[in-house]
């Protein structure tokens, strides 16, 4: 049960069953094989927890990733639903194609910063624009994990490698400035460190009816967690500074406690649910685009790490499967007598050939 | 709109010399951009209208404007409309090629020559009409001047070579079917150019046109049009695409017939979703997402489309998801000439992608069969879970094509082993990767079927028959092993190659578009060299056994292929090495589409050595 | 340190049993991540120090740390050392693994087990030491305790074996070269180990190394770091790569070699250009581009790095744009078995692009050929003004290979037909596409040469010999013919196969990794089934006339491959069809590394049918 | 000579020669197979005059395209400059490695919005985000002209495809909104239908010592320039909105006329050339970042469209070549000598393997 008070939004505590009457391991997967301590496990925690709060069944939910250490943790969730663990960087598009094919289909997208900022980048930026709707969560190391640690795109100037001697030169690519731009509706930042957050956010993200991007710094332990790394465990938790206190109240669920509307903004979804930002040290609006994009921006300059939902567009545009005007029932599962035009069709094709 | 009775009658009232009829090849030069597509059209289908077979190709360049195109029609009793090179009537509108045009005419060709163009006239072995075209349409809005005077040389052609004038009447209707107003226009320049024609010239050459019945329920239509309505009747519900040249107007026709036909008739709301992808890329990924959740997905591409989706269609091969690619091809390597033919990627996208990797590839010959197998492809890719492609040509995709009428297809769709819920139920488990019916083809579910037993993991690396990751040899191993059963699976259940055996030691093989000018050269090979041949055409790959057979059982086989490099030699050189020996190749890569000449001397100077 | 003094002396000094001296597998199993690597590489510099051949093969797993990993040390005075299945010693570290590990050893196998794993010994079939590793390190700081656990069973090892204590030491200070302190624990523990086996231990199997003196003046080396070197030497000004597994340790050793040893003497400043790209497209793109402007440029990748660099590996044939693309193979189709070896991109390479497109492929078989073709790329790819590929694979790349030392190239290097300002001023014209010499090979300016006809007009469409663009099909056929016989002047000046000639009717044709099996396994063949062979090793692409003449002079010629679809034989095949009748496969696809007993068995088989 | 005065910054009367002594037609190309009118024509006319009046020896650039009817127009201008028309939408990447390459070259890339802002969509941001110094021109006329009129990512949502029936759905991408967010330093906005302030755009793209995007509207007459487009010449020429009067003074002329500080706002380029930017209807900084991104996103919400120099860091980061810390000969020309090191490296190397 969630509750929402004017303080602050604690983190339900997590019934035996959900609304599905389904158990927590059953939104699990098979044991992870990263590395010890990484950031990505943590992340696949939150969103195992978070699909299964969201009563969400799995069966019902497709989950969906490129290659790289992030993409391999697909594997590690939800056993009980479809995964495609795809190829390097098409991901974005893939998921155009499942959700056009079925549009009941809940997606779930998991890529890194290399998957998604290079090779995938234009895919990524692409599907942001058609506005697929899908959770997709970059979990952002700084480094290619899974090829042994060299820098990604996101890996801030001045960045040091491990080993010390070589030092990034290249501008950092904001994954959450770069998906505003493209008109993305929902855009968070978050720290596998925070799991409180992380889990709140990914509720939000299950429930925005569009594409919903959550940039995640999630620390790669084996290559990236050194003096000099602005993607290390230390500097993040260091560094991060959320906000505001966010909650989500799912649709299924009462909002519980009575909220000061000094304090804390409610943001009402499409599908009932509910999105609570409690300000903490600063006001912050992420209805404000430009104000979304002035505080990327100057973080990126001060070298500030700003968490929460950075960009919410209240009223989003069409989602991909609405601008296609598609009939209700999935593709998929279409029958021939809905896909094979009559016999006079094909006579009267023919006739104006003749 | 006037009646015939107003027209003076044609040439052939009056002419009394030597007569060639019903067997010749007009081409006209023109600038693209002017409008004149919609003349050679008419003159297209004047002829068609009269009962004569007919074959039209454009050759037109890659811009959009003011660069020169030839249309060339060949208008042939018997049935020969393959492209015929030598012209035997020319229509010179073009000035910016007119020089090198006139030069490369066949002695005692017939030219119609734009007065303007006078001036570019060297030789004096030509039949010479001067046409003063512009004069003819004069009266004409000086807007409307550029397009119709294309139609001035339709009448006067029409005049001289006894095309009837109610067929180009129709032809006109036909081509301006939603305009009436442009249609009368252009009968008014078509009847212009007749008259003028009537009043001043005086037939000197042979050429003639006369009815005959030979064109009875058959259409006209471009391959890529024909290709488009199979997939639509095949079922397609996905189409991601990135435009290129020649495949764009496939995917166009495609969106069109989708819209057209495939909206429901309840809510009106479409059956099927197209999407214009990022970049090819993007394309086959859709494709490849929506056949993976059991969408009837594809993408039409040309060459350099195929290299971008290499990757992932490996990605469908190993990981088993249904996948169509139409792949038009044109003249590569590189960028290539998108607006020339060509047959250069079969031995690319046969093997597709890095890795031990293969596909199935369907090779249409003209309209009716991209129609035919076009909607086949979704349910050969969803029956053995993997990419097909349907290989077709420039020549096919975008030039007319006289064609019989495409038939309904009458199959029950074939959707491949998926397990539904209640499957499951019943089963009580599933492993996606597991060779049960010992054909190599393994059993699916859909992402989105109500069952914890239903999901699996799909992965590009190594996996398990239930779906999980192994790196150990023996699976991995295992599963290649499988994966090349299913492909043997495939060989002997595609459609067999088409044959026309007389018992000849000399064979013949050709596939797709060299059909035609393959079918015209064996017949002149008769004719001419008293030499019989057998006919083998492969419809698709992996080649059937009888391939093996006709390749085996003959002393030598030419192997005609549109390309330098004989690709679908080195294939057959692959898989039957026994024979690899015998065979020859007749190679084509100018870009222009093959002709039965080409052939026939291809393989007479081989004999001859 | 401590001296040799204090050493027990190994188990060979009181041993009096049956031995085998110098032929021996041994096999560890560990866990990656935990500094097993280190501990395997002093074992097989110990064996190499003390003069005994010795090849290791490192199966290791797809992720970073905590799945199990095999390496694999084989010693043979006889100087086999390919992989072979097998091992005659196992030291079991790794409970993940360890239940499948000893189900696996051969009867009679020599074990040493870790004393924690002792409960999943289940036969009594085999030599067993339980060793308690973790009991022998317990004093060392717990944090290190993990690596240097590894460290124990090298001592043990090296007591049982009889491997020199003194080899031992050096060749731990070598592999913690820069840092003294670790290599002071890792001493201790070694010692550990064998003082532990000393006491402990009383020898039961026949192992037994001794000192040999087959390894003077060799290296011990990685592939890609051979390849890396060889590129450098070469004279590389240009990587642009993206990280793939196993190519990017060749990648990262160049940047290593290229910032230690590619500096200016006076300025510092560097003389090349290294970019991490953002894709593969990226990369080969930034290659072209370089190439192009006279760069000598390559990239490294794998399998699915060259499906995404499709399209512009056309270009780069097309256009004639110098490049190099290492490809370090690794187990495909699709994304594959990316730390598993194979040869699985050869037929894909060769035709890499769509429409007709070939390209030059150098398959080097070990570190020294690696280094001596890479530094021979540019060359070959400036000459030719086309792409070249250097196809590795992870066997070569990524194990360390014993090796001889390189030698300093003395060729001077070839920049091609290059023409200067100078050279323009001298013949007043320039045609960039015109064949001067009748070789197929043309003459190109670089951007930035300062003369006024120095430019030309550089497209992947159709081009005249004067680069400007043309769409006849003349045009276009005679540019393919020229590029068709460039390549056929490249077939006869690559480097002819080697080949090793005995008169017998039955041939071997083996490249790249293979080579050192089919060695071993001509050997066995003769020995085991009198059974003489004749063997032909491919060193690069377009095949030289050489190979054609093999073929047809043999009765039969197994083609050994380490893919499932017989690559190299299907281009064989397409190229010398008069022999494809009479061409076998010997393949192996299981991702290890190609033994000679899977060769000979191979073989036999097809003979004895 | 140019001239900057208070008011206004006219097209300098051209001479017959430039510096180098050579005459404009030294900087055309081949005659153009575009169609008549075709906006991209007219911007090669400009590149010629550009690169001429700014005195840049022709052999010394190098001209860069992908594939489309812009692509093609590098044939149509400055004939004694190397050409390559490469292949489609991996011109930014190429340009990486031909700078790398030959460090003199100057260099000038030429792209269609397809080109561009699709298939090389990540190619570009990435060759944006290492700087590599070039001009980077887009002639945008949000379709793809060369196939024939499909919408472009850049094509307006509610753009009316010719025919009429087809309606533009998409987000479009803002090339100039993107290049800024990956840090470009040069950023402009023009139309083909206002030659003065190309002109002067190109000169000062040609001096600035890094990447320089310009984002052309340039009708394709052909297949998007009817009512219900918006990037018509007619909607085009109607709602060009100019930021500024802008001239450029390049490093070799002098600045003839006093500059109204009130009114004129002057940049130093580093080569000592000058930008002068003069006032128009409203006051615009350039070098403001947050302001040059809010323009664009109320110009994508109004339908506005100004032009002129949108962005510009007058302190750029190290172009492409700089971070690569080369030695100045280029790499393309190094002898043997540079490029092969000594037989005591090889021996050392060996040693340290043995
Ligand atoms: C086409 C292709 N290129 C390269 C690779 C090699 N590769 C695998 S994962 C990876 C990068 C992973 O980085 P990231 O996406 O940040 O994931 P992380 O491992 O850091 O979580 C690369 C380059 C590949 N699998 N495919
Ligand atoms: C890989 C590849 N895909 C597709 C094409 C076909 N193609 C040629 S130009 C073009 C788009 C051109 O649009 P744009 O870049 O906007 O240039 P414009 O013609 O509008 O100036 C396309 C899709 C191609 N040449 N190569
Ligand atoms: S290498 Fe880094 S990203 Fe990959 S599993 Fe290990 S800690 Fe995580
Ligand atoms: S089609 Fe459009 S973009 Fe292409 S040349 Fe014609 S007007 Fe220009
Ligand atoms: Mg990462
Ligand atoms: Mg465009």
């Amino acid at each position: 049960m969630a509750t929402a008070t004017p303080t602050s939004t604690p983190t339900p505590q997590a019934p035996a069953v959900n609304r599905l009457n389904r158990q927590l391991p059953d939104y699990k997967g098979l044991p992870s094989t990263l590395c010890a301590g990484c950031g990505h496990d943590v992340i696949t925690g939150q969103i195992a927890r978070a699909y299964w709060e969201s009563g969400v069944e799995p069966w019902s939910l497709a989950k969906l990733s490129g290659i790289g250490c992030s993409s391999k943790t697909t594997a590690y969730f939800l056993s009980k639903s479809h995964g495609f663990n795809a190829v390097h960087g098409r991901m974005a598009a893939i998921a155009a194609g499942v959700t056009a094919a079925n549009r009941r289909l809940a997606l779930i997208g998991v890529s890194g910063d290399g998957d998604t900022a290079s090779i995938g980048f234009s895919h990524f930026l692409h599907t942001v624009r058609r506005n697929v709707r899908m959770v997709y969560v970059i979990e952002n190391n700084g480094v290619y994990g899974l090829t042994k640690g060299q820098f990604s795109a996101t890996a801030d100037r001045g960045s040091v490698r491990k080993g010390g001697v070589d030092v990034n030169e290249s501008y950092p690519i904001d994954c959450c400035a770069l998906a505003i731009e493209m008109g993305c509706s929902f855009v968070a930042r978050s720290f596998s460190g925070d799991t409180k957050q992380l889990l709140q956010l990914l509720k939000a993200a299950i429930a925005h009816p569009g594409m919903a991007v959550l940039d995640v710094v999630s620390p790669c332990i084996t290559f990236n967690n050194h003096e000099g790394s602005t993607k290390s465990y230390k500097f993040a938790k260091a560094q991060e500074d959320p906000l505001h206190e966010i909650g989500f109240v799912p649709h299924f669920e009462p909002m519980l406690v009575d909220v000061d509307p000094g304090k804390t903004k409610v943001i009402d979804l499409p599908d009932g649910g509910k999105i609570t930002l409690t300000k903490l040290a600063t006001d912050y609006d992420p209805a404000n685009r430009a104000g979304a994009l002035n505080l990327l921006a100057q973080d990126k300059i001060e070298r500030r790490f700003h968490t929460g939902l950075i960009y919410h567009n209240p009223s989003p545009s069409l989602s991909f499967i609405e601008q296609m005007g598609m009939v209700d029932e999935p593709l998929a599962t279409l029958p021939q007598s809905s896909t094979r035009p009559g016999r006079e069709v094909l006579e009267q094709v023919m006739e104006s050939l003749s | 709109m006037g009646t015939a009775t107003e027209i003076a009658p044609s040439a052939a009232a009056t002419y009394t010399g030597e007569t060639i009829v019903n067997d010749l090849v007009i081409e006209v030069a023109t600038s693209n951009g002017t409008g004149s597509q919609s003349a050679n059209l008419v003159l297209m289908r004047s002829i068609f209208r009269m009962g004569v077979p007919v074959g039209a190709k454009n050759l037109f360049p890659s811009n959009i404007q003011g660069l020169p195109t030839w249309f060339t029609i060949r208008a042939n009793g018997d049935g020969w409309i393959a492209k015929r090179v030598a012209p035997d009537v020319f229509i010179a509108m073009n000035e910016e090629s007119v020089e090198d045009d006139l030069a490369k005419l066949r002695p005692g060709a017939v030219l119609l020559l734009r007065t303007a163009l006078k001036g570019f006239l060297k030789r004096n072995d030509l039949i010479v009409y001067e046409c003063p075209f512009d004069e003819m349409v004069k009266d004409v809005d000086v807007k409307l001047r550029k397009m119709v005077v294309n139609m001035a040389y339709v009448g006067v052609v029409g005049w001289l070579l006894n095309i009837e004038m109610e067929a180009i009447d129709a032809a006109i209707h036909k081509q301006f079917a939603a305009k009436a107003k442009a249609a009368e226009i252009n009968v008014v320049c078509a009847r212009k150019g007749w008259a003028w024609a009537a009043e001043h010239l005086r037939k000197k050459d042979p050429f003639l046109l006369r009815r005959l019945d030979k064109t009875k329920g058959k259409i006209i239509v471009e391959g890529n049009n024909a290709t488009a309505l199979g997939l639509t009747f095949g079922g397609c519900t996905f189409l991601a695409w990135y435009p290129i040249t020649p495949s764009s107007t496939c995917a166009e026709a495609l969106i069109d017939y989708l819209s057209e036909h495939r909206k429901d008739a309840a809510t009106g709301k479409a059956t099927f979703c197209a999407v214009q992808a990022e970049d090819e890329l993007g394309a086959i990924g859709m494709v490849v997402g929506a056949g993976w959740v059991g969408a009837r997905a594809c993408t039409t591409t040309s060459g350099p489309g195929i290299s971008l989706m290499s990757e992932i269609a490996g990605l469908s091969y190993f990981a088993e998801i249904p996948a169509v690619i139409v792949d038009v091809q044109r003249m590569g390597p590189s960028t290539g000439l998108p607006t020339r033919t060509c047959q250069g990627d079969m031995l690319k996208a046969y093997y597709l992608s890095h890795g031990d990797t293969k596909h199935i590839l369907f090779i249409p010959k003209n309209p009716k069969e991209a129609f035919e197998m076009g909607s086949r492809l979704f349910d050969v890719a969803e029956h053995y879970q993997t990419l097909v492609f349907m290989m077709t040509d420039l020549d096919l995709g975008m030039n007319y094509w006289m064609s019989d009428r495409f038939e309904m297809p009458t199959h029950r769709e074939d959707r491949g082993k998926v397990l539904t819920a209640a499957d499951l139920d019943r089963l009580g488990q599933f492993a996606r990767y597991k060779d049960v019916d010992g054909d190599g083809i393994c059993y699916r579910t859909l992402p989105g079927t109500d069952h914890d037993l239903a999901a699996y993991f799909t992965r590009g690396t190594g996996h398990t028959e239930r779906a999980t990751y192994t790196e150990k040899p023996a699976d991995w191993q295992r599963n290649m092993d499988r994966l090349a059963r299913k492909f043997e699976t495939v060989r002997r259940e595609l459609p067999p190659p088409e044959e026309d055996l007389t018992g000849s030691p000399v064979g013949v093989i050709a596939y797709g578009t060299s059909d035609e000018a393959v079918a015209e050269a064996r017949h002149l090979l008769r004719l001419e060299e008293g030499l019989e041949t057998d006919y083998l055409r492969v419809l698709a790959l992996p080649a059937h056994v009888r391939v093996k057979e006709f390749l085996s059982s003959h002393r030598v086989t030419y192997v005609v292929e549109q390309n330098r490099d004989a690709q679908m030699r080195a294939i057959f050189a692959a898989e039957f090495p026994e024979s690899a020996s015998r065979v020859r190749s007749v190679l084509h890569y100018s870009g222009d589409p093959i002709d039965a000449r080409s052939v026939v001397e291809g393989i007479v100077k081989q004999e001859k050595r």
